[in-house]
């Protein structure tokens, strides 16, 4: 054989669809992962009916553990890809989305990235869709909670590192572009004692107060927000997680203002309906409709683009659909899944709470800026 | 008690029981056989189940393999400090990140052509580990291997701090490959990566190896043993020390730019203090101060990090009852255990295998010799 | 009479070095048994095997006994607690403790703590007892590791070379210490010091090329010029410049140790290699 | 040649070695004794420089080397033994010699070269080992060795560096006595050559007196006595600090 | 003012979460000389049995004397843990350092990966009395009471592990242990009694830490003890292996610094500052604040 051989990529139309699905199985965005794959094969049985063929094509899925690391992400796509796999989705951490979407653009196959929600991925290349919200979807719902922005005193409070800037730059585009003023408070990824962060925001005396804050120290950190009466002082934006994270918010929980991605019961649709009843555990969860919505886009292109991948991105661009959420638009000019967003209040105590929407904003409505394409 | 003790480097050949005439013979040529092999195994398809997903030529094992051989050329580098010098670095990472981070910006957010950026990229790396090697081998043992992980944890800070948003903090920072060579770039050319991997991998052990030999060597195997009386003969420890140190991250700094072309881009996960104690792990794993056990370590960690995943996910362990089959499912269960059961089973390394193997071999070639 | 301890075909192998091949002798109930022999015979090793110190990649062999005990296999710390005192060669006092500290640890359960004894031995001990063992010189170290072993009562009590390094003084305090020790408990002792050994020794013990090359009379050893000559090569017990610290501080005037006399049949047996 | 001048140790109030003043002429042999514990290893880890002194200077041709690092000190001349053996345990015996004779020889910093392709550097090692006697066990690891061969091989490591000053810390202690002419032999050899000067702690008497031109006597870190043997031993001070009763 | 009484306060609390964290680990990294990178599994073991425990042990709860009975039980949990790892891992080990740290890698990386297969990977609320949650008013401060929950058990651990080491004889038999393990055996003591002891005290202040850490951060998660160790062993080393009292110091110095640094500074300097803290100290005392100088 020769070493530049890949397998090739079939284009017999009996043969099976292959699917590589590179998220994490293991790491610590394990359950984040469970939620999408869970979604995804929800998905994938409301779009084929049931049936899980296109046609007569069977869809065969290759899933792949990647540990949140890209480079073992890497390693899995490039494998995928020379076994022949026209259609590589996952991606639960922003990090691997990122770097998997270059290695489908090089080897011209389509990329849809999963729960990673760094805005970057939007627009990087025509390979690459998105299958969930990003941090500016975030941005624009939180700006709903003030209505009128104009002479507002905004803060973020905001760990370090890309995901931190890219919400800080968000804010000041989206909130400081509408009129108000704009000042960050950013803390190290891994600060275990805030009460500094705190006392800094305090004397801020914003109007309007954004949090964005992943990892495992956040229940630390709004406990000391609380005890240092910043929540009772302000209005503070946050994006709701996971369902199994909101006890840990304990008492500050009721007193914070969430802009949430999803939640069981957030909406009411047919898609909604059917992933519930084919999950397990029958409660929707923050990714789900990611995976639903990647599965239901997967069918989309197979269905248009048969192996042919440049067919599956003209048959994506601009296909709005039925998703989870509501109606989902794949917008044609960066990839940006446009979807509803929700405003959301969380009440209850102890281990017990409940999210209750308070508002959901159209696809439209939460649009991110459109980006160019890059490549 | 703050003295590492060095570790212990295995008896000259001597010990080895005499071999037949003929394998002697060949055993110099050996590396030889082995490099041959693996530099026309890109042209074989041969599949082996369960080891590789896919035949031997297929991308997504040259992938695997390349990622395995850049881990065996950076366990056989660091070994240059910890087996044969006795220092116990726990910020190598640092240098292996400069390179990987050093190549990615240089290419990516300057636009500098790769020809360009990986000899950059490898002198930032050199002056780097000659900068911190200066301060940090002013102290010994446990501080040295504390001031190393210091110095190795300020550079994960400021990448994960993404000042001017040059390193793309914790999602880390794709390859641009507009500044790489086409033949880099792509699945198809899957193959050039694992040769330049095997090319880097080449490189380091001869140099490990010429270093050791030379007079240089000589006096950094005395530094290991006893720094103190190298002092009194008249030489400088510290000079020594540095060079070794200074040498090692270069290595390492060559192992990041072959890294991040491989993977593409670079992320965090390099900058930590584990990629530091799994080179540790693989060295001790293979042998410290041995000929190819740091590297053989190195390919086999590897390795296990990758193809674990897949055996974790692999519906062999889902049928398992529910109290295997979760733990089994953790790669980094697996893989931790594979250390400990390493430590009991394997003492000395995997290069204290092969006299033990000579050993059988001899047992049961004098077996039935005698009988007839 | 009984002897105290019986060594039988004691072999041990360090790391494949074939260092004491079949050495058998016993160690009698009273009195001072030296062990001799060159550098690197094996006399540490000997020591350290009966008292179960042997190196991880050492391997024993043989069967020792002290009266009905049997010593080999058995863990250190039960050996000694057993009354087996063991007085390492390079001393191994804990540097970061104090003297006292140091002492105190030595102290067995049930057994009184004869500090007396010690520093009527030793007043040097009492005077530093609070100095850290680290800072002590090489001889006061000496002096604390052999004070941490009499702290105990013992039924037999091993020494290596307890006057290495000792200025001349200290040589012959210790073995007027080691000689007055001798009279309640038995020694097995390794010292090159041939002045010490003809003070102190009743029996012998010669070892050559990892074998037992003669046992018997000590004195009669150090009598006999040839016999001293052929096994432990030296010229003369006495001559001037080759038995270190014997030509100026050792005139030979103590020619008669207690218990000297004793003289068992039979003994002064020459072994082969 | 080498000269102290004050020079003192001091750990906390305590001077260890106190306001030492020595001179070693060039080819001199200078005994040094004293009662354990009187400074006479600081003393040496003061000359080599392993110790910083709290005061005084350190000498060799005139020229100060106070402040120099051990290796410094070594360059210049200064070479020692230590008290215990410390030899470097995972070499061979004979690649510890070549080390030491490489360093003397310089050229140590070279990456490139194969260490064992210098056949001078081999063979002046080989001469140091035959000159002490351990030739036979040259591809033994140092680490293995007994203690007595050990003594041997540092007084080989010293051999190799050809040093002008030699300092040896008890280079008895433990030695068989079998071994003891033989090694007093290989010391009187080295003195022999032109100008060598020899600084050795001994607590065999007849060795020193064997060897010593001069007896230098500490006691609590000061210099009791400096003198030729004859005086030093009928000094009655001596007698009763140092020697004590006899055996 | 207020806000330097806040900080300092708060800070003490920092330094007390980090000395609980380095008060086990500079006991067993500095007395029985194992580079124990096991520790934050040490840690989570403490603070997951204590969470199990106070759901579904008998007479423990996540109040009052429950609580106290749940902390208990953790402490317990993570003692027994320390105690089989030392009796099965490292006893083969003693003496062989790299073998150790390869041991103890080991070790972390399947247990904390075993708690997540246990127990998922994402964190859980942590049960713990009401009043952890509120704040005290020091001086116009809001101090949390978690933070003076654990200077009191800081102090408190600091004491005993002082006590226990200068006054009993284990105490004694361990510091020459790290001596000369072979010459305490020659003395007629099973040394390995007193480094099994060592793991226990290790493992119970470190099974504490976890527990009370968790109360602090209100959460429990696998990964939560791994990223206090990387601090911890900063602490240890600045106060001196294996001495208790330099860990102390070096905690409230780490602990202080981190939280006027974040402060008065801009984010991530705080941890910059402590690195530069650990070089400048090691360079100018290589044994650390507290650490003994190295006889020669
Ligand atoms: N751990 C070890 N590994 C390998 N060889 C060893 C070891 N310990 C001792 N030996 C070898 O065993 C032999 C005997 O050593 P031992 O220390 O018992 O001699 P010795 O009679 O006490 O000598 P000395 O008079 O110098 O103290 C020596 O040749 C030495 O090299
Ligand atoms: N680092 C140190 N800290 C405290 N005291 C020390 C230190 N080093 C040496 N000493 C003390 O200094 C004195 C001299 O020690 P030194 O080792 O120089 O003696 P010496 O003359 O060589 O003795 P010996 O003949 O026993 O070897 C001793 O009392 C010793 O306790
Ligand atoms: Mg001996
Ligand atoms: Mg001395």
């Amino acid at each position: 054989g020769s070493p530049q051989d890949t397998a090739n990529g079939g284009g017999d139309s009996a043969a099976p669809v292959k699917v590589g699905l590179v998220y994490s199985q293991s790491g610590a965005l394990a359950s984040y992962g469970k939620q999408y794959i869970e979604g995804f094969r929800a998905g994938l049985d409301f779009a084929t009916g049931g049936t899980n063929k296109i046609g007569d094509r069977a869809i065969e899925i290759t899933e792949v553990d990647d540990a949140g690391d890209p480079a073992k992400a890497v390693s899995a796509a490039k494998d995928l890809i020379g076994k022949g796999n026209k259609i590589i989705a996952g991606s639960t951490a922003s990090g691997v989305a990122l770097q998997v979407a270059p290695i489908a653009a090089q080897n011209k196959v389509l990329f849809i990235s999963g729960p990673a929600a760094t805005d970057a991925v939007t627009g990087v290349n025509k390979y690459t869709f998105r299958s969930g919200r990003q941090s500016y979807q975030d941005v624009v719902t939180a700006r709903s909670f003030i209505g009128d922005p104009t002479g507002k005193k905004v803060v973020v409070f905001a760990q370090d590192g890309a995901f931190g800037d890219a919400n800080e730059a968000a804010v000041k585009e989206i909130i400081g572009g509408a009129g108000a003023t704009v000042s960050a408070v950013r803390a190290p990824a891994s600060a275990t004692e805030f009460t500094p962060f705190a006392s800094q925001i305090k004397s801020a005396k914003p109007d309007l107060l954004f949090v964005a804050w992943a990892g495992t120290t956040a229940p630390a950190m709004w406990q000391t927000l609380d005890q240092q009466g910043v929540l009772s002082s302000t209005t503070v934006v946050t994006g709701l997680d996971i369902r199994a994270s909101w006890p840990t918010f304990g008492a500050a929980g009721t007193k914070i203002s969430f802009l949430s991605h999803y939640f069981d019961g957030a909406s009411d649709t047919e898609a909604a309906t059917a992933a519930k009843a084919k999950i397990p555990g029958g409660t929707l969860d923050l990714f789900h409709p990611d995976g639903f919505a990647a599965a239901q886009m997967v069918v989309r292109a197979v269905q248009e683009g048969d192996d042919d991948v440049e067919k599956m991105i003209t048959a994506l661009e601009g296909w709005s659909f039925e998703g989870v959420k509501g109606t989902m638009t794949i917008r044609a000019e960066d990839h940006a899944l446009l979807q509803p967003m929700y405003q959301a209040s969380l009440t209850g105590s102890g281990d017990t709470f409940t999210a209750t929407a308070q508002k959901a904003l159209t696809g439209d409505e939460a649009a991110p800026p459109v980006q160019a394409m890059k490549g | 008690m703050t003295e590492v003790k060095s570790p212990e480097v295995t008896a000259p050949a001597a010990a080895v029981p005499s071999e037949p005439a003929g394998w002697s013979r060949l055993r110099p040529f050996l590396p030889l056989v082995v490099l041959a092999v693996a530099l026309i195994l890109p042209y074989s398809t041969l599949h082996l189940p369960g080891i590789f997903e896919g035949a031997l030529n297929s991308p997504g094992t040259l992938q695997l393999l390349a990622v395995c051989l850049v881990f065996g050329g950076l366990a056989a580098g660091y070994d240059l400090l910890f087996g044969r010098t006795g220092m116990l670095s726990f910020g190598h990472a640092l240098y292996f990140a400069a390179g990987v981070y050093g190549t990615d910006i240089l290419i990516t957010r300057v636009g500098l052509p790769l020809w360009q950026a990986a000899p950059l990229a490898i002198v930032g790396g050199i002056i780097l580990a000659g900068l911190v090697g200066a301060v940090a081998l002013r102290t010994v043992g446990i501080a040295f291997a504390m001031v190393t992980l210091a110095f190795a944890q300020v550079g994960a800070i400021l990448v994960a701090r993404d000042f001017g948003g040059l390193t793309g903090g914790e999602e880390g920072l794709p390859l641009d490959v507009a500044g790489v060579p086409s033949g880099l770039v792509g699945v198809a050319n899957t193959v050039n990566l694992y040769w330049l991997a095997l090319a880097y991998l080449v490189v380091v052990v001869f140099v490990v190896h010429r270093v050791s030999n030379s007079p240089t060597g000589r006096v950094l195997a005395g530094v290991r043993d006893d720094e103190r009386r190298i002092g009194v003969l008249g030489l400088d420890p510290y000079r020594f020390k540095l060079v070794a140190f200074t040498l090692a991250g270069g290595l390492a700094a060559a192992g990041g730019v072959v890294y991040c072309l491989i993977v593409g881009g670079a992320s965090p996960h390099i900058t930590s203090s584990e990629l530091t104690l799994s080179l540790l792990v693989m060295v001790v794993l293979g042998g410290p101060g041995t000929r190819w056990g740091p590297v053989l370590g190195g390919i086999l960690y590897m390795y296990l990090d990758h193809r674990l995943i897949s055996v974790g996910s692999s519906g062999a362990i889902d049928a398992l009852p529910a109290f295997l089959s979760r733990p089994l499912s953790q790669p980094l269960f697996v893989l931790g255990t594979v250390f400990i059961l390493a430590v009991y089973f394997f003492p000395g390394g995997l290069a204290s295998l092969a006299p033990r193997l000579a050993l059988l071999r001899n047992a049961l070639r004098l077996g039935p010799r005698r009988e007839s | 009479m009984e002897p105290i301890l019986a060594v039988q075909d004691l072999s041990v192998r360090i790391a494949g070095l074939h260092i004491l091949q079949g050495v058998s002798f016993t160690v009698a109930p009273t009195g001072v048994t030296v062990l001799l022999g060159r550098n690197g015979v094996g006399k540490t090793t000997t020591l350290r095997a009966l008292v179960g110190l042997t190196p991880r990649n050492g391997e024993v062999r043989g069967t020792v006994r002290m009266q009905t005990q049997t010593l080999l296999g058995q863990p250190t710390h039960r050996l000694v607690r057993g009354g087996l005192g063991y007085v390492p060669e390079d001393r191994c006092v804990f540097a970061g403790l104090t003297v006292a500290e140091n002492l105190r640890l030595a102290e067995r359960r049930g057994s009184t703590a004869a500090y007396d004894r010690v520093f009527a031995l030793f007043p040097e001990l009492q005077r530093r007892s609070r100095q850290r063992a680290g800072s002590l010189s090489g001889g006061q170290q000496q002096m604390l590791a052999i004070g941490r072993v009499l702290i105990n009562d013992n039924r037999l009590l091993l020494v290596d070379e307890p006057t290495k390094g000792l200025a001349p003084k200290v040589v012959t305090e210790v073995a007027e210490v080691l000689a007055r020790v001798a009279e309640s408990v038995p020694v097995l002792l390794v010292e090159q010091n041939l002045a010490v050994v003809r003070r102190l020794a009743r029996d012998a013990v010669v070892l050559a090329a990892g074998q037992v090359a003669w046992t018997g009379d000590a004195q009669r050893l150090l009598a006999e010029t040839e016999l001293t000559r052929s096994l432990l090569g030296v010229g003369s017990a006495e001559g001037h410049h080759t038995a270190p610290g014997s030509s100026h501080t050792a005139p030979g005037s103590h020619h008669a140790a207690p218990g000297s006399h004793h003289a068992a049949p039979g003994s002064g047996r020459k072994d082969g290699h | 040649m080498l000269a102290t001048r004050g020079l003192t140790w001091r750990i906390g109030e305590v001077a260890i070695v106190d306001a030492v003043d020595i001179d070693l002429a060039p080819g001199e042999f200078l005994g040094v004794i004293g009662p354990n514990g009187a400074g006479k290893t600081s003393l040496f880890n003061l000359i080599t420089g392993l110790r910083r002194p709290t005061e005084g200077q350190v000498t060799l041709d005139g020229q100060d080397i106070s402040t120099l690092p051990p290796h410094r000190r070594a360059r210049l001349g200064l070479g020692r033994t230590f008290q215990a053996s410390s030899v470097f345990g995972s070499l061979s015996v004979r690649e510890n010699v070549r080390l030491a004779v490489q360093a003397h020889r310089g050229g140590s910093m070279k990456l490139w070269r194969r260490a064992a392709a210098d056949r001078e550097v081999a063979a002046a090692a080989d001469a140091a080992l035959d000159r002490v006697g351990l030739t036979h066990r040259g591809t033994a690891l140092a680490g293995t060795l007994a203690h007595g061969e050990k003594r041997k091989l540092e007084i080989a490591l010293l051999l190799a560096g050809e040093p002008r000053v030699m300092l040896l810390d008890e280079p008895m202690a433990g030695v068989s006595a079998e071994d003891v002419p033989e090694l007093v032999q290989v010391i009187r050899s080295l003195t022999g050559d032109s100008g060598r000067s020899v600084l050795m702690v001994e607590h065999h008497m007849d060795v020193i007196l064997e060897l010593a031109d001069r007896i230098a006597v500490m006691h609590h870190g000061a210099l009791l006595a400096c003198d030729t043997p004859e005086t030093v031993m009928a000094n009655p001070t001596v007698q009763e600090a140092y020697l004590g009763e006899e055996l | 003012m207020d806000a330097v009484i806040l900080l300092t306060l708060t800070g003490l609390g920092l330094a007390a979460l980090y000395f609980l964290v380095a008060s086990g680990l500079s006991l067993v990294f500095g007395l029985a000389d194992v580079l124990n990178f096991a520790h934050g599994l040490f840690l989570g073991v403490g603070a997951y049995a204590t969470w199990w425990a106070a759901g579904n042990l008998p007479g423990a709860g996540s109040d009052g004397f429950g609580f106290v009975v749940a902390v208990a039980f953790g402490v317990a949990a993570g003692t027994l843990m320390a105690v089989l790892v030392e009796l099965v891992l490292i006893r083969p080990l003693y003496s062989r350092t790299i073998e150790q740290v390869l041991v103890t890698v080991g070790l972390s990386l399947a247990g904390v990966a075993l708690l997540q297969a246990t127990w998922g990977a994402d964190a859980r609320p942590f049960p713990r009395p009401e009043w952890t949650r509120q704040v005290t008013t020091i001086l116009g401060a809001q101090v949390p009471n978690g933070g003076l929950l654990l200077i009191v058990a800081a102090v408190l651990v600091l004491a005993a592990i002082l006590a226990f080491l200068q006054w009993t004889r284990y105490g004694l038999i361990i510091r020459a242990g790290v001596e000369n393990r072979e010459m305490v055996t020659a003395l007629g003591i099973d040394v390995r009694k007193a480094f099994t002891l060592v793991f226990a005290i290790g493992g119970a202040a470190a099974a504490l830490a976890g527990a009370l850490g968790s109360v602090y951060f209100g959460t429990v998660s696998p990964q939560q003890g791994g990223s206090l160790l990387i601090f911890a062993f900063i602490v240890v080393v600045i106060g001196g292996m294996g001495s208790v009292v330099g860990s102390a110091y070096a905690a409230v110095a780490v602990g202080l610094l981190q939280q006027f640094v974040n402060y008065y500074g801009t984010s991530g300097l705080g941890d910059i500052c402590v690195v530069a803290l650990l070089a400048v100290v090691l360079l100018l005392r290589p044994q650390g604040i507290a650490g003994k100088v190295a006889t020669a």
